[in-house]
């Protein structure tokens, strides 16, 4: 048996522990009245009993802002103009608390970011390669997740190197990677015992049925594209979205980025920051010509990316049912409604 | 004899100023005879100006550089008129021009010489209260900025020895050689605009003046307030340099009066002044200062004077005491000044002064009366130029006008608006010769940049040891060529000089810039020679910028030259920055239709399209009544007792037959299009649905006159025997009984003026009750007339009616508005009783006949304002673009106002008023080509949400949300490139040109790098 | 069910079947509880779905910019004071839109409401009779209304709309309430901590301009923080950019904010944004008598002047 | 910078002035030789109309440490009415700046007209003496980037 248990006041012993040998743990804390993922101060405790956090962990391997060249604008300097890397390197992280459905997307970041071809991500890569994922199942999902439907499910392990789930009094700790179990053994935990692990499968199965029937979006990819896209439908969906990054922001598995240079007095760097296609900006050419120049468009496109688009080139859809998007949308923009309605 | 395109100004001050630009404009050559080193006259003296309170010299000085730069404006300082041969069309004018002993042509006004000069001389523009130096500038912004000897005290003149002003001018300026010339020019007409002095106090020995360290005149007064003054704007006393805590003011100080001066005329402006002076002094003042004006009657007849006075009074807490002084008292050991005076309740008071200020009147200078005299232009009995009231800037001899304070005692605002009709007038004889003698420029093709990079050449000037002394020139240039996108970097020592300029020149092409940057002195006074050079050298002259290292650094840093030098490489590194940004701008000619629409046949319309004709322009007058005339109809003689009707029934003529204008009555405008130059106005003629007809012209006057409001007090309505003025009139011409038998006649001042609901004062009922009473008085000797009123406000020459009504047995009753006369209509009889509020006592009368000086009101101007974007004030006149210096001007181009639409005034003064607009209106039509572009705002329609906002905010109104695709669009023959609507957008849709976002930010940012 | 849902329902029959506007916009329940949902309807099929309840909070005004057809407007207090700005700036025409004005007694809090079910998750929320009750997994609790409103509502002064062309229900009272505390609050901190407090307010924003967009005063072509040219605003989280826009956004706002609240509840990672909108409120309400959106004749404020406006701070 | 000590530090003051009052008004103080601090740079705009917060704010972000707008007294605007909408537009940008945190003091306007070189030179001392007392701008700088 390689379950380990860590009793709930031994949480902060456990996550000082995951310190040693200098590793930042982010975890879910309070931010100015939302859930993000922090790195955790010493003595600092994860905030792991409520729902999921605001914004998913996406931002630990992929900041929302990120510099990745230096350059000085001085004409007098030799180098005026000249890019330099900024270093990538940085310490080895966990991500404590991550749920399934957000580090499934971290499969779907690793799809964009490493595997298109020749074209590797150095700065997600770099920070990717030395970040562990410690999973926390969903007991009580909410009426907005649906990670079954996605291929997902409350206590799936797909991308995690841990999987914790929260047995009241305890949590139990199973390896799910070579990784997670090497880090495991190093801090040396308490074995679980058999009823624990027992009890998990148990909460586990609960948690599976309270989400009810899922519907599968994988019915879209037989669709005709050329039919989803010219569909009318499109015209009425989209009329309350307000064309906010909301939805794309918060979800785990948007990776839209837009490259822009600044300067400041005599330097400037070269940097990437959040983008999404929901911003008119976003596909503004030079020109002033605009592919995708309404509202109309732009909507369309976020779905027909994540559910058709992406099905299409790498089987899955690019969406794993964190319902983020459906809880924070200030127009009450439903994807599941779209999934429905493009299968349909 | 052949005519001549040119005519010759006499007189630099606002009037002449105003004169010879808007000759100028309209195509013809100006001689402008200065008497002074410098243009300018009395108001370059004043600190702010009423009723707006704006500063004189803000206001006076863009027009000071104007004319300091026109092509066709040649200004002779130090000159005088000696004598005029000749005749209208073609005068040969004879003037005296002093030496300067300076060259104009190399001083470059660094100051050096002022700085080593030994001499000392009491400042005569600062009144003698402070000092410069023998060697001197009138004023810092005098045009044209040249130093000047005086003579009588140099001492190298007086004492033949010195010359050390030779010695330190780099620029070998100064010539002790220069000699008196006698100048002979050949011009079509003649305007003398020589202004006037002030009465000299002294020759009142009771007010103290030039004893008593603490009594001062209105303008010493003008001149402690400044900021430009002897104490630098703090109010201080002469004798001790102390704060007052308490000022008087002692009214008609050589007005009003023929036993100590012989003046019995009233100045006009000092009751305005004064209460400008006591308001300004209470702002100045950290302390609760007390001021306190002694009047015989306040004269706030002007447009938005009474509420001046009003808002001075309740708002300023000025004291106001209607009281003749006697005498003014030193205290000898704290120089205050006693004052003794009677008030309401014919108590004697006593009070102390820290301060006295004597309004101290106008007047003709001795020497213009004998120029006047010598040629041949006659004066009134005052000594102020004779006119008629028909012809009000026409002088006695043909082809000679007259503007401003010569012709008779004036405030700003009339001054100008003369200034415009005399300029009108002079034009008119001369229609035929206009374009003449105008100089144009040529400059060569314009090099095509775009495309090109910044090729940027800077250009670092000494100015002399001005700007070399304090900031190290060399290591700036030695910066400047460190700079992005210099390629060319070169020192000075005098940027400005000729020599200098032609190499610019020369550089400019061979080491091919685009553009250019020069590190100087104010853009303010040199961007537009440096401007021209680039031009001459093929240049867009907007591909110039310059940094201000002399003003802003040098002459204010002498003690830290190193950051002097600091900081001019920073200012120098701003301006090349926003130069590589720097844009060609275009600017572009439109054409215009040289034609004009008169709205309003009373005498002003018709008087302005006569005027417009006899210039040569075609000109539609639309008159929504079915006779012109207007107002005048019901008058029969002017304030200086010449026949209306005769000269109304010639006008009403002249009008109608003229091959020129196009009359229609009964019409009124419905719809207008377009903008200046290219107006498009529908108009429909007759009742009903009556015929459009569509009108095509560059420019518009609104005439539309004002009307006598019905009063709603003192029984009007009840009794035939109570009429108003203009029914009076009417009676008196048609001999009926109820005036011709009248025996007992009252007339009641300030109906329904001067009241809430109306605040401002009729103007022209004082005058005419005065007119009345004499001429009742004359047919009737027997008659009694009394007049009820507020104050007599009989200004400049009207004072003499005031004077004559009393001499004839007027009985003149002063009542408070608080406690107005009663009228009562008891069997059968009239009755007034009221309260004399300068003896205290009771007063009735029985009158046969009592005449109300109604308020005068406006029509409904609403649509008229609507359809020609132009606005009215809160009593319904029409508003000018400013108040002081465009009095007939709109702020949207091309619209023009005259006559009572402005606001109420007499026949002589809405006839000046026509010719002005006149004047006005034809400096835009004479140019044939409207030139636009240049620094003007641009809209991009992409970002353009339709908002309003800058259509809100553009004062002349220049952009508009096109009506349908609701985005806006600038007109650029109306903006003027404040670049208000561009910081209002907050879509980013507006820049302006010359001082876009990208190039203001790059200036920004190159700071901190 | 709520008379005021019959009411819009059948005006919106009314005023689609009569031809009398091509498009209505109102309300229906949302996808998941706590949240209503706008709904554009063109048919008389869909009025069946509109809806009305203390969820409605999104100022609808945000949709009615630069249309072309004529519409009618489902519209609270603050709903219809933005369509006074949206007059007054050409956003729309007055003739185009019918405005059913519906007296607000106050919309609830969400994010309140979540807190008080101490971790268990709301599924259905009941109104009736100033109480609202809340329900979930083992939860049901109810509190009055009152206690229960979000921020904006409680501290409204413009319950009735100010523009209608139908009243769909009776007026309710205005309250003359404070509306100031907390912007006072922080006026009489120190440059220091006023700095800090809005340093640490505003850290956690990520840019989504959600609070921009929701907001119908935000209808900018190119908003100035993604004007490139020039680009004076950086892109990035940069704590000093992310100011700059939330400077600039509230400056935008100057006289023209009804708040409305629609951005402080759109923001993702609940920044109480309505604090800088608010004190510009203060300031201009403060120095020029002037209230967004409460008169069609009056010109914003900044798109006017009087001569004597105050001027203490100017030298 | 950093090295420095707070004594020999020398603020950066940036002043729009608008092309016919103040900077009138700033070059009369030059012709009659009044000395003031030379902390302060000038950018001569067309009309304080023309004013945008935002030019402000840019200062700020770039590091002066104070800034100066000037513009024609009321009733004496070359364009009429700029200096109004100057005046309602910067009353409402100081307010929400000195709101957020940026200390009273950075910000300065004035009225100055062409015959006030004496006041703009003492507008000038005020400025830069109270910039001075507040020190080096702290808030709402934009930090620079150190690497090369
Ligand atoms: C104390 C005071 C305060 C005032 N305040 C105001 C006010 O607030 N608002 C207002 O509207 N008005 C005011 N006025 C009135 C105002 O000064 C006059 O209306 C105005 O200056 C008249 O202008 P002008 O061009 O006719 O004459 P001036 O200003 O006198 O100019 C005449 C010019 O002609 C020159 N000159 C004289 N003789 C000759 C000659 N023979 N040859 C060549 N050149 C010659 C003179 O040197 C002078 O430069 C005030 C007047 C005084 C005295
Ligand atoms: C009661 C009174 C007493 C006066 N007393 C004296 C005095 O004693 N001495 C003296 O010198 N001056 C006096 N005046 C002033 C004198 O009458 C005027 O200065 C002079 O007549 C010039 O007037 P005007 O042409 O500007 O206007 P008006 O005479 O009013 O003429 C304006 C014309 O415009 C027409 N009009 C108006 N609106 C429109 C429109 N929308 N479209 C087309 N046409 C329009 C009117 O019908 C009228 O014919 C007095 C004026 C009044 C009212
Ligand atoms: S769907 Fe919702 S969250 Fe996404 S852009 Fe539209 S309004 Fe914003
Ligand atoms: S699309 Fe929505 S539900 Fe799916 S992963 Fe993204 S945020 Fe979660
Ligand atoms: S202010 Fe700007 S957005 Fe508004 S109408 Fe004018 S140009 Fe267009
Ligand atoms: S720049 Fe000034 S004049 Fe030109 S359109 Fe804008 S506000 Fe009007
Ligand atoms: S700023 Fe916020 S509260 Fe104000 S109107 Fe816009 S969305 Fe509503
Ligand atoms: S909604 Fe919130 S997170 Fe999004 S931009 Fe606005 S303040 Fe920032």
């Amino acid at each position: 048996m390689s379950a380990r248990r860590v009793g709930r006041e031994a949480l902060k012993g456990f996550i000082t522990g995951l310190m040693e040998d200098g590793r930042t743990v982010w975890g879910p804390q309070e931010f100015q009245g939302s859930v993000r993922f922090r790195p955790l101060k010493k003595n600092g405790t994860p905030v792991l009993d409520v729902p999921n956090a605001t914004l998913s962990p996406k931002e630990v391997v992929f900041p929302p802002s990120e510099w990745m060249f230096l350059f000085s604008t001085d004409p007098g300097r030799e180098d005026a103009f000249v890019l330099k890397e900024v270093p990538q390197e940085g310490p080895e992280q966990v991500i404590l608390g991550i749920r399934p459905c957000d580090a499934r997307a971290f499969q779907i970041l690793d799809r964009v970011f490493l595997e298109q071809g020749a074209h590797e991500d150095p700065y997600y890569r770099s920070k990717r390669d030395r970040t562990l994922l410690i999973g926390l199942g969903c007991n009580t999902p909410c009426s907005t997740c649906f990670c079954h439907w996605t291929g997902g499910g409350p206590f799936h392990t797909e991308g995690l190197d841990v999987l914790m789930t929260d047995l009241g009094d305890v949590y139990l700790l199973e390896p799910v990677t070579e990784r997670g179990r090497a880090l495991l053994d190093a801090l040396q935990l308490d074995e679980a015992g058999a009823d624990e692990v027992e009890r998990g499968k148990h909460i586990a199965e609960e948690a599976r049925a309270s989400m009810g029937e899922a519907k599968d979006p994988r019915r879209i990819k037989e669709k005709d594209l050329m039919a989803l896209f010219g569909s009318p439908f499109w015209e009425r969906a989209h009329e309350a979205c307000v064309k906010c990054g909301v939805c794309t922001y918060l979800c785990p598995t948007c990776s839209c980025f837009d490259i822009q240079d600044e300067v400041r007095g005599a330097c400037g760097f070269r940097g990437r920051n959040w983008d999404t296609c929901m911003f008119a900006l976003t596909t503004l050419h030079a020109s002033g010509h605009n592919p995708r120049p309404t509202g109309k468009e732009r909507f369309r496109q976020r779905f027909m990316h994540k559910l058709k688009y992406f099905q299409d080139d790498f089987g899955d859809v690019m969406c794993v049912g964190c319902g983020r998007c459906v809880q924070y949308c200030p127009a009450n923009i439903d994807i599941r409604e779209i999934i429905e309605a493009l299968s349909a | 004899m052949e005519k001549v395109g040119a005519v010759l100004v006499a007189g630099g001050g606002i009037a002449g100023v105003q004169a010879a630009l808007d000759l100028a404009e309209s195509g013809y050559y100006v001689y402008l005879v200065e008497r002074n080193a410098a243009i300018g006259g009395v108001m370059s003296q004043l600190d702010k100006t009423f009723p707006t309170n704006d500063c004189s010299m803000c206001i006076l000085s863009p027009k000071l550089v104007e004319c300091g730069r026109h092509l066709n404006v040649e200004i002779l300082t130090l000159s005088e008129v000696v004598s005029i041969q000749g005749e209208e069309g073609n005068f040969q004018v004879e003037v005296l021009k002093h030496p300067r002993y300076v060259d104009e042509d190399k001083c470059v006004a660094c100051g050096v010489c002022a700085e080593k000069c030994p001499r000392k001389v009491d400042n005569p523009f600062d009144e003698g209260l402070s000092k410069r130096k023998a060697i001197y500038v009138l004023y810092p912004q005098a045009v044209p900025l040249k130093y000047a000897i005086d003579r009588d005290h140099c001492i190298y003149f007086q004492k033949g020895k010195c010359r050390a002003c030779e010695k330190f001018c780099e620029n070998k300026a100064i010539n002790f050689e220069q000699k008196e010339e006698r100048i002979r020019l050949n011009v079509g007409s003649v305007i003398l605009a020589p202004g006037f002095e002030v009465f000299d106090a002294r020759l009142i020995t009771y007010y103290g003046y030039g004893r008593f360290a603490n009594v001062v005149t209105s303008k010493e007064f003008e001149r402690i307030l400044s900021a430009s003054g002897p104490y630098q704007g703090h109010l201080v006393r002469p004798s001790d340099k102390r704060e007052p805590e308490r000022i008087a003011w002692i009214q008609c100080v050589g007005s009003r009066n023929i036993n100590q001066c012989d003046h019995s005329y009233c100045s006009a402006v000092c009751c305005m002044y004064a209460i400008k002076e006591a308001v300004i002094a209470k702002e100045h003042s950290d302390r609760l200062l007390d001021t306190a004006i002694f009047y015989m009657d306040m004269r706030t007849y002007g447009k938005e004077f009474e509420k001046y006075y009003n808002r001075a009074k309740e708002e300023s807490g000025v004291r106001f005491i209607p009281s003749r002084i006697h005498n003014v008292v030193e205290e000898p050991d704290t120089r205050n000044l006693l004052i003794r005076y009677t008030d309401n309740e014919r108590q004697v008071i006593e009070e102390t002064f820290d301060m006295v200020v004597l309004s101290v009147g106008l007047q003709t200078p001795r020497s213009l009366i004998e120029m006047a005299e010598k040629i041949g232009v006659s004066l009134d009995s005052h000594g102020f130029c004779s006119t008629s009231s028909f012809e009000p800037v026409a002088t006695s001899r043909p082809g000679i006008y007259v503007c401003g304070a010569f012709q008779g005692p004036k405030d700003i605002p009339q001054s100008v608006m003369e200034a415009s009709a005399a300029a009108s007038s002079a034009a008119a004889t001369l229609a035929e010769v206009r374009g003449t003698l105008v100089r144009e420029k040529t400059y060569p093709d314009e090099r095509n940049v775009a495309g090109e990079p910044p090729r940027i050449g800077v250009f670092v000037c000494n100015c002399g040891i001005n700007i070399g002394s304090v900031v190290n020139v060399p290591e700036v240039a030695e910066y400047a060529a460190t700079l992005p996108n210099v390629v060319f970097v070169d020192q000075n020592l005098f940027s400005c000089s000729q020599d200098t300029q032609d190499r610019m020149k020369a550089i400019i092409q061979e080491k091919k810039l685009n553009r250019v940057v020069v590190a100087s002195c104010t853009p303010r006074t040199h961007e537009p020679l440096f401007q021209e050079t680039c031009r001459e050298a093929g240049l867009n002259k907007y591909l110039f910028e310059m940094a201000n290292i002399r003003d802003q650094c040098s002459w204010v840093h002498m003690n830290s030259p190193e950051a002097a030098t600091e900081k001019a490489k920073e200012l120098v590194r701003m301006a090349v920055t926003k130069a590589a940004l720097l844009e060609p701008l275009r600017e572009v000619e439109l054409g215009l239709t040289q034609s004009a629409l008169v709205i309003g046949g009373g005498v002003a319309g018709m008087t302005a399209a006569k005027e417009l004709s006899a210039q040569g322009f075609e000109v539609v007058l639309v008159e929504k009544g079915d006779q012109l005339g207007g107002n005048a109809r019901f008058m029969r003689h002017t304030w200086k007792d010449e026949d209306i009707p005769t000269f109304l029934n010639g006008l009403i003529r002249s009008v109608e037959e003229d091959p020129r204008i196009t009359v229609y009555k009964n019409a009124q405008i419905k719809a207008v299009d377009g903008f200046v130059g290219n107006f498009k106005s529908t108009l429909v003629v007759g009742d009903g649905a009556g015929e459009e007809v569509t009108v095509e012209h560059g420019a518009v006057i609104i005439t539309t006159g004002a009307r006598e409001s019905q009063p709603s007090e003192y029984g009007y309505g009840e009794d035939p025997r109570i009429v108003t003025m203009q029914e009076f009139d009417r009676l008196a011409a048609q001999g009926d009984a109820r005036v011709k038998e009248a025996k007992t006649i009252a007339f009641i001042q300030c109906v329904g003026s001067r009241e809430p609901q109306r605040p401002y004062c009729s103007k022209v009922c004082c005058t005419h009750t005065c007119q009345s009473a004499v001429r009742l008085l004359e047919e009737n000797p027997d008659r009694e007339v009394f007049v009820f009123y507020r104050d007599i406000r009989t200004y400049g020459r009207n004072e003499d009616h005031y004077k004559v009504a009393r001499e004839k047995g007027t009985l003149f009753f002063r009542y408070d508005v608080e406690e107005k006369p009663r009228v009562i209509l008891e069997g059968g009889g009239l009755r007034v009783e009221g309260k004399d509020h300068v003896l205290g006592i009771p007063v009735t009368v029985e009158p046969d006949l009592i005449v109300l000086a109604a308020a005068i009101e406006p029509y409904d101007n609403r649509p008229l304002a609507q359809l020609y974007k132009v606005p009215l004030n809160d009593e319904g006149f029409f508003l000018e673009a400013h108040m002081k210096l465009r009095p007939v001007d709109f702020a949207t181009d091309g619209v023009f106002l005259a006559g009572l639409a402005h606001y109420p005034k007499p026949l002589d003064e809405s006839i000046a008023q026509a010719k002005a607009a006149v004047g006005r209106a034809v400096a835009v039509l004479a140019t044939q080509r409207l030139q636009v572009g240049g620094t003007v705002a641009y809209a991009d329609p992409t970002k353009c949400t339709g908002c309003g906002v800058c259509e809100m905010v553009c004062a002349y109104k220049a952009v508009h949300l096109n009506s349908e695709t609701l985005t806006s669009e600038v007109n650029e023959a109306l903006c003027k490139g404040c670049g208000t609507c561009v910081s209002s957008c907050r879509s980013g849709a507006l820049q302006l040109r010359g001082f876009s976002d990208p190039q203001i930010f790059s200036m920004i940012d190159s700071l901190s790098s | 069910m709520d008379t005021r849902v019959e009411r819009i329902r059948s005006e919106a029959k009314r005023l689609l079947e009569s031809g009398e506007v091509d498009l209505v916009i109102g309300f229906r329940k949302g996808s998941i509880p706590m949240v209503s949902r706008p709904w554009f309807v063109r048919t008389v099929e869909d009025t069946e779905l509109l809806h009305w309840d203390g969820f409605c909070s999104l100022n609808l005004c945000n949709y009615l910019t630069k249309r072309k057809e004529k519409v009618a407007v489902v519209a609270k207090g603050c709903d219809t004071r933005s369509l006074v700005g949206h007059i007054q700036e050409n956003q729309i025409q007055r003739e185009q839109v019918l405005v059913l004005g519906v007296p607000c007694e106050g919309m609830l809090d969400r994010r309140a409401l979540q807190e008080r079910a101490e971790g268990t998750e709301i599924l259905e929320v009941v109104e009736s009779d100033g109480r609202v009750e809340i329900r979930g997994r083992g939860l049901e609790r109810s509190f009055p209304r009152q206690e229960v409103l979000q921020h904006c509502c409680r501290i409204c002064r413009h319950r009735n709309p100010v523009l209608h062309d139908r009243l769909l229900s009776a007026e309710v009272e205005e309250h003359q309430v404070e509306r100031y505390e907390d912007v006072e609050e922080i006026d009489s901190q120190s440059p220091e901590e006023r700095w800090a407090y809005f340093q640490n307010m505003l850290s956690p924003c990520i840019r989504c301009y959600a609070c921009r967009n929701v907001c119908p005063h935000c209808y900018c072509t190119e908003c100035f923080v993604d004007c490139s040219r020039p680009q004076w605003v950086g892109k990035s989280l940069d704590l000093n950019d992310v100011f700059t826009f939330h400077l600039f956004r509230a400056f935008h706002m100057a006289g023209r904010c009804t708040d409305c609240g629609s951005c402080e509840r759109a923001c993702p990672v609940g920044i109480p944004l309505r604090v800088l909108t608010r004190k510009l409120e203060k300031v201009v309400s403060e120095r020029w008598g002037f209230e967004a959106g409460t008169d069609l004749e009056q010109l914003p404020p900044l798109a006017t002047y009087r001569p004597d406006d105050p001027q203490d701070f100017i030298k | 910078m950093e090295q420095q000590n707070a004594q020999d530090w020398e603020p950066k003051i940036l002043a729009f002035l608008c092309n016919w009052c103040s900077y009138a008004g700033a070059d009369l103080a030059g012709v009659s030789r009044l000395q003031y601090p030379p902390n302060i740079r000038i950018i001569r705009i067309p009309c304080s109309g023309r004013m945008n917060p935002a030019f402000i704010a840019a200062a700020l972000r770039n590091g002066v440490d104070g800034v100066l707008v000037s513009g024609c007294h009321p009733g004496d605007c070359h364009y009429l009415s700029g200096n109004y909408f100057a005046r309602r537009k910067f009353t409402v940008f100081k307010e929400l700046l000195e709101f957020m945190g940026v200390e009273e003091g950075r910000v300065h306007f004035s009225w100055v007209s062409a015959a006030e070189g004496e006041k703009f030179a003492q507008v000038v001392q005020e400025v830069t003496e109270a910039v001075k007392a507040l020190g080096p701008a702290r808030h709402y700088v934009k930090e620079k980037i150190e690497v090369c």
